[in-house]
């Protein structure tokens, strides 16, 4: 075990994964000598050689037709884009390539080795383009699997498992967290297992569905709620897509209430998702409309950017107007 | 790098690159015979006849498939007519270990390989036994065995792909290299740009295929560019490029050799622009006749590629008319023959409506197929593609 | 009035835009002589000259980024993307420009007058690239509107609607009907109101939600529902961003049952913001759970389209489990 | 489409372009003396001082925000230090009615349009003046008065858009053109490619111009791209295209004036590439010195544009030291008290969290509105900078 911040983790996380098997190769706009302008690569061009770790052309299309490619060919390419705002002009060659590649060939071909990291999400005054969460567009996607980790620990070993899992995967890094997440992490090379949600805190009156950053902000307002004797379950769902609806639905089975929170705007998030399934599955035992607190119908803003963000306190006041219902 | 830096100039001076136009290789003449000062390339006569044949094979698919369609047997075709000998030609030139990634009117290529008639039709009927079971349209082949990649629709997502699939191949040191084939239109799509830049960057064993055949659908190539074709753009990256009749199948198989050779021994990525013409329709949903003219189409079924070759073969004395009898007959027949089998087997399973996704059925997709199951042991009626598979119960 | 078929109102809606207004632009892939691989364009270019209805070249990227300069400038272009399974390579410009330039530039700047038109969804044969129903990733933007027709005449009125109205809109045109739907249509100057959802039926057991296409399929299914006596509520949301909550809220709160139903994959469709909106606002007027029907989470199939489409067998069966429960 | 196709070859010929490279178009040395046989353009004394007080005021703005960010006062900066004479040069050679579409490093061009230091403070502070309404980061400038249109962050995407505006500029025949500015990283990105063959085609009145400073974050051009730049990207375009170097304010002057005049009165696009460096770091968040060495910086540093624009002024007589004291000392001034001012200005108010997402707040996110204020209401401390909105109730 160490002390690590999740750009720590994350760069162990690639080290590890280098180190283990030639086959992957990180690449992406400044990952090279610079190790990225987070300095998740950092090191790894000198301690791999440039074939292996490089600066790209700065064309998100190209970068992922490229890992694409590769992928294919029976490599392991982690492509970065710098920021999740910026992964835009590359949807096609997700959405369309990626995604389908396994199924339109009828698994002749496939890009399961493909990884796409990208640091996305707000509190880092960011404004309009550097702080977007743009998980539910992939999540929309059959054949894509989108995972989110939530601290230094879990971001090792889902990468890990992201990196050897043999589909497309988009991992999303919580930007926020890079330096703010420190905790112990293993030095060892492990794995955390996708499509599976973690309960993180067991509990009684509700469940609070979260991911990401986002889980920090949830625990930040259970605290408050238990204070006010309100016992509340916790789920990190740490996989997007495909959701573990079994590990939601056992809780709210349980809880009877449940609360969704990301930050995306609420129109089309994620949280919608789950909404819907969960009320299919548990509606005899639902108490309370299922609620959801996200960031606002808007594009992301600067200056009232606390204002916008589904913060502890709004999640605190979702819980009680829940139990209260 | 090496060049020195040019003079620097005191007075403003535009170019447009006019100066520097791109002459196109040729070796054949359509009667056949070498241009004047043209040697032809070594060619054995096995792998001249096994090209040749391709060709035909190619052409008798194409109007056989698009008189199925007509008929009503087939939803959807697109024909490689006009083309082979940039298809053809290209293919022959690497070694079939390479890895083509094609965008739907490369057939020829396949068929150069060796796809069998069987594997042509159960694509295109979208049967049991399509390796692509059934999820796409007709002509999105792919073979494994053949290093074919299977074809996707959109278009010019495999440019950058091949490039990707390249740097694999240069990583992996195994001497082998990827072509990628397009349409002039294409080439327009941002994907190319990205392509062309990261192969010259990073130094890929690739070729860049381009069948500029003056057309994009209806769209002619004066609407899809402003240059004379899309050989200058190589100029941008510093890559080399060659422009070459595209209906002569000897100058783009020599054309294609000495790219390879350049892309495995030394990395240098290659953009070959083959001038050809779409002789049919864009596909089979397509009538040309109204955005262009039968007098330019019949100026260039003068050109035809096919016809060019077989007087070549037959000057060489490797073909006769009697030849090309036997193997039209016999090619026809063993079309329709393959066809009819094909058609009238079954549709794929069921469950491949939901394998395929990843690389394991997860439980959400378990769930909607039994779900979707148990709906048509309801109504068996509604869907008799499937109704047989799911009575009796499972 | 004149019969016209979905083809010729949009072509006639074109036409009407164009004649009303010089700074209406048509253009896009084949759109100019050809008139569309669909003829929507049809004679266009003969009437109103090259310079306002046009080829592109072959770049949906350029072909919308062009769009949004032209609008900005204060033209009013409708740009047409072949299909609407090729609009991910424009995902940028639409997503991070489009939809935010007037929020961004604090209305300075917008392309209000961009509109976006789209053949989409399933039904001909298509197979995997020319079915797809992408409208769930552009409902998740907020800045843009969302917009889809039923018929003929409702695609001339919400076409010449998104076309003046002062917001980019993103309008697909359900192929399968192009020429199937066939109705009344006026040759006069008429528009649709947006963000305003329609009741197409009255009933009083259960509502059913969908747009474009799949209206007919849920009316095959009601017919086969109000034999039995299930009293059933149609509504064509025809705007599914900014979505008309009110007119569904309203509707549940009388039959208190909902069933959604979409094309386009289960997860994250646009039906799950229906249902987690509705399960909110309607709680305690739900007699049973919100059901979706929806395409399957796959990738679009070819031979086994029919199966995989929510059909209308598959909806009257929704029916009756939901009036069952 | 006038010159006649070039002669056929009958033996491979591969080409890269490299006969075919672009020189450097030069008018002014470092020491503010002509180049042997270099004319000056026409530049009136004012015209010529408007621009040297531009390249000042953008690199004392420059010096004064950085300092102000490392100071903890501003989030975010990106400096043009470097690169004035590239962006000042080509936007005096535009009229101001031309509409401006920048990247984000421009603000010489919004300078010398005369935009003032209050609306520069408002956007990097974001307040309630902003004209961004504090939407976006600092540097995102845009006026409707001066035709600059607001920055957007996502590289590349406004070079098609600026196609689109000029092509509606040409229908509107107003005689006026769009410039875009990118740097030759944002060139490599799919909307380049997809704007420069759009502007070929349909003969749009738009001027390109690429800063090509040698670094996108810390990629080197020689990590970008395998040519000598961007420039001979054009010839796959049949676009007319100049390199000038960007740190000589007559030639990059001089350059624009004639491709202006091409785009205006012709209807031919034209790109410019004008060779520069970026002297600061990408941003305030960048640190340099990991990624290039000190001395490649003095090496440009004694290339500064501003120096050198200093000097022919002086020779020509319209330029003392004193001036430049003097003005020296006054821009820095009002840029600090300017400053004080705007940082002390409130926030937008609450509403404009809501406002221009659409041309009207549309009823669900009135509600999400109040909801918000409701819960502001509730906890006030917790958000500062708009409780003192919603206390006293609405
Ligand atoms: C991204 C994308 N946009 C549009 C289409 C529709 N489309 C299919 S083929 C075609 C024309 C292609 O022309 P070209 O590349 O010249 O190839 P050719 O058909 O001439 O062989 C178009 C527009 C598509 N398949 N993909
Ligand atoms: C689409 C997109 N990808 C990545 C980025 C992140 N980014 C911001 S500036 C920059 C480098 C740009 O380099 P260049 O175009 O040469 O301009 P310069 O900074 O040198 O002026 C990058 C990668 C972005 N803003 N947009
Ligand atoms: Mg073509
Ligand atoms: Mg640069």
């Amino acid at each position: 075990m160490a002390r690590m911040n999740m750009l720590q983790a994350i760069n162990h996380a690639l080290d590890t994964a280098m180190a283990a098997d030639e086959r992957v190769l990180c690449f992406g706009e400044d990952v090279g000598v610079f190790g990225g302008v987070f300095r998740a690569t950092s090191n790894l061009q000198q301690k791999y050689g440039k074939a292996r770790c490089f600066n790209t052309p700065l064309v998100e299309q190209g970068i992922i037709g490229f890992a694409n490619g590769l992928a294919a060919q029976g490599s392991i390419p982690v492509a970065e884009i710098q920021f999740a705002d910026y992964i835009f002009p590359a949807f096609d060659q997700i959405v369309n390539e990626s995604a389908k590649y396994r199924y339109r060939s009828g698994n002749l071909f496939n890009v399961g080795g493909l990884t796409i990291r990208a640091p996305y999400g707000g509190g880092i005054a960011g404004g309009h383009y550097h702080s977007q969460s743009p998980e539910a567009y992939f999540a929309h996607t059959p054949g894509l699997k989108v995972v989110v980790p939530r601290n230094a620990h879990q971001a090792k070993g889902l990468l890990l498992g992201a990196i050897r899992d043999d589909n497309p995967v988009v991992f999303f890094e919580p930007k926020r967290l890079y330096r703010a997440s420190v905790g112990d992490v293993p030095e060892s090379d492990y794995q955390l297992p996708l499509g599976e949600a973690e309960v993180v805190k067991e509990g009684s009156d509700i469940t609070l569905v979260a991911w990401g950053a986002q889980i920090e902000v949830v625990e930040q307002a259970v605290e408050m709620a238990e204070k006010e004797r309100v016992s509340c379950e916790v789920i990190d769902l740490r996989t997007i897509l495909p959701w573990d609806v079994e590990t939601v639905a056992n809780s709210v089975l349980k809880t009877g209430r449940l609360l969704v929170s990301h930050e995306a705007p609420l129109t089309g998030g994620f949280g919608a998702e789950v909404a819907a399934t969960i009320q299919a599955r548990c509606f005899l035992y639902l108490e309370s409309p299922i609620a959801r607190v996200t960031g606002l119908d808007t594009p992301f803003p600067l200056a009232l950017e606390k204002e916008y963000m589904p913060d502890h306190l709004k999640v605190y006041e979702a819980i009680k107007a829940s139990v209260e219902f | 790098m090496t060049t020195p830096s040019p003079e620097d100039v005191h007075t403003p001076m535009l170019t447009d690159g006019d100066e520097f136009r791109i002459p196109t290789y040729k070796l054949l003449q359509q009667d056949g015979t070498l241009y004047e000062g043209a040697e032809a390339p070594h060619l054995e006569r096995d792998k001249a006849l096994r090209m040749y044949q391709a060709m035909v094979f190619t052409r008798v698919l194409d109007e056989r498939m698009l008189a199925a369609q007509r008929q009503g047997r087939l939803s959807f075709y697109m024909q490689c007519t006009g083309e082979e000998a940039a298809v053809i030609g290209s293919a022959a030139a690497l070694d079939d270990a390479d890895v083509i990634m094609a965008q739907y009117r490369e057939q020829g290529a396949l068929a150069y390989r060796g796809f069998t008639t069987d594997e042509f039709m159960n694509q295109l009927f979208g049967n049991e036994l399509d390796y692509g079971k059934g999820r796409q349209m007709p002509v999105h082949y792919g073979s494994t065995r053949l290093n074919y990649v299977t074809i996707s629709s959109p278009l010019a997502t495999q440019i950058p792909q091949a490039v990707g699939y390249a740097y694999g191949q240069k990583l992996a040191g195994d001497g082998h290299c990827t072509i990628t084939y397009f349409g002039e239109g294409a080439a327009s799509e941002g994907d190319f740009h990205a392509a062309l830049n990261m192969a010259a960057v990073h130094k890929v064993p690739v070729i860049f295929l381009c069948r500029n055949n003056g057309y994009a659908i209806s769209t002619p190539t004066i609407e899809q560019f402003a240059a004379e074709g899309v050989a200058p753009r190589a100029f941008g990256y510093r890559m080399h490029v060659i422009r070459v009749d595209g209906n002569d199948i000897l100058a783009v198989y020599e054309a294609t050799r000495v790219a390879r050779r350049m892309a495995v021994e030394d990395n240098r990525p290659v953009l070959i622009e083959a001038m050809t013409y779409r002789l049919a329709g864009h596909s089979s949903s397509d009538d040309p006749s109204s955005y262009r003219s039968k007098k330019e189409e019949e100026a260039w079924r003068e050109k035809d590629p096919l016809l060019r070759m077989q007087r070549w073969l037959t000057d060489k004395g490797w073909w006769s008319e009697d030849d090309e009898k036997r193997l039209q007959e016999s090619m026809r027949r063993e079309v329709l023959d393959t066809m009819k089998r094909a058609e009238k087997r079954p549709p794929p399973p069921l469950e491949s409506l939901v394998t395929d996704v990843y690389d394991e059925v997860t439980p959400a997709l378990a769930e909607q197929l039994d779900q979707l199951k148990a709906h048509i042991r309801k109504y068996p009626d509604a869907y008799p593609k499937s109704a047989s598979q799911v009575t009796g119960g499972d």
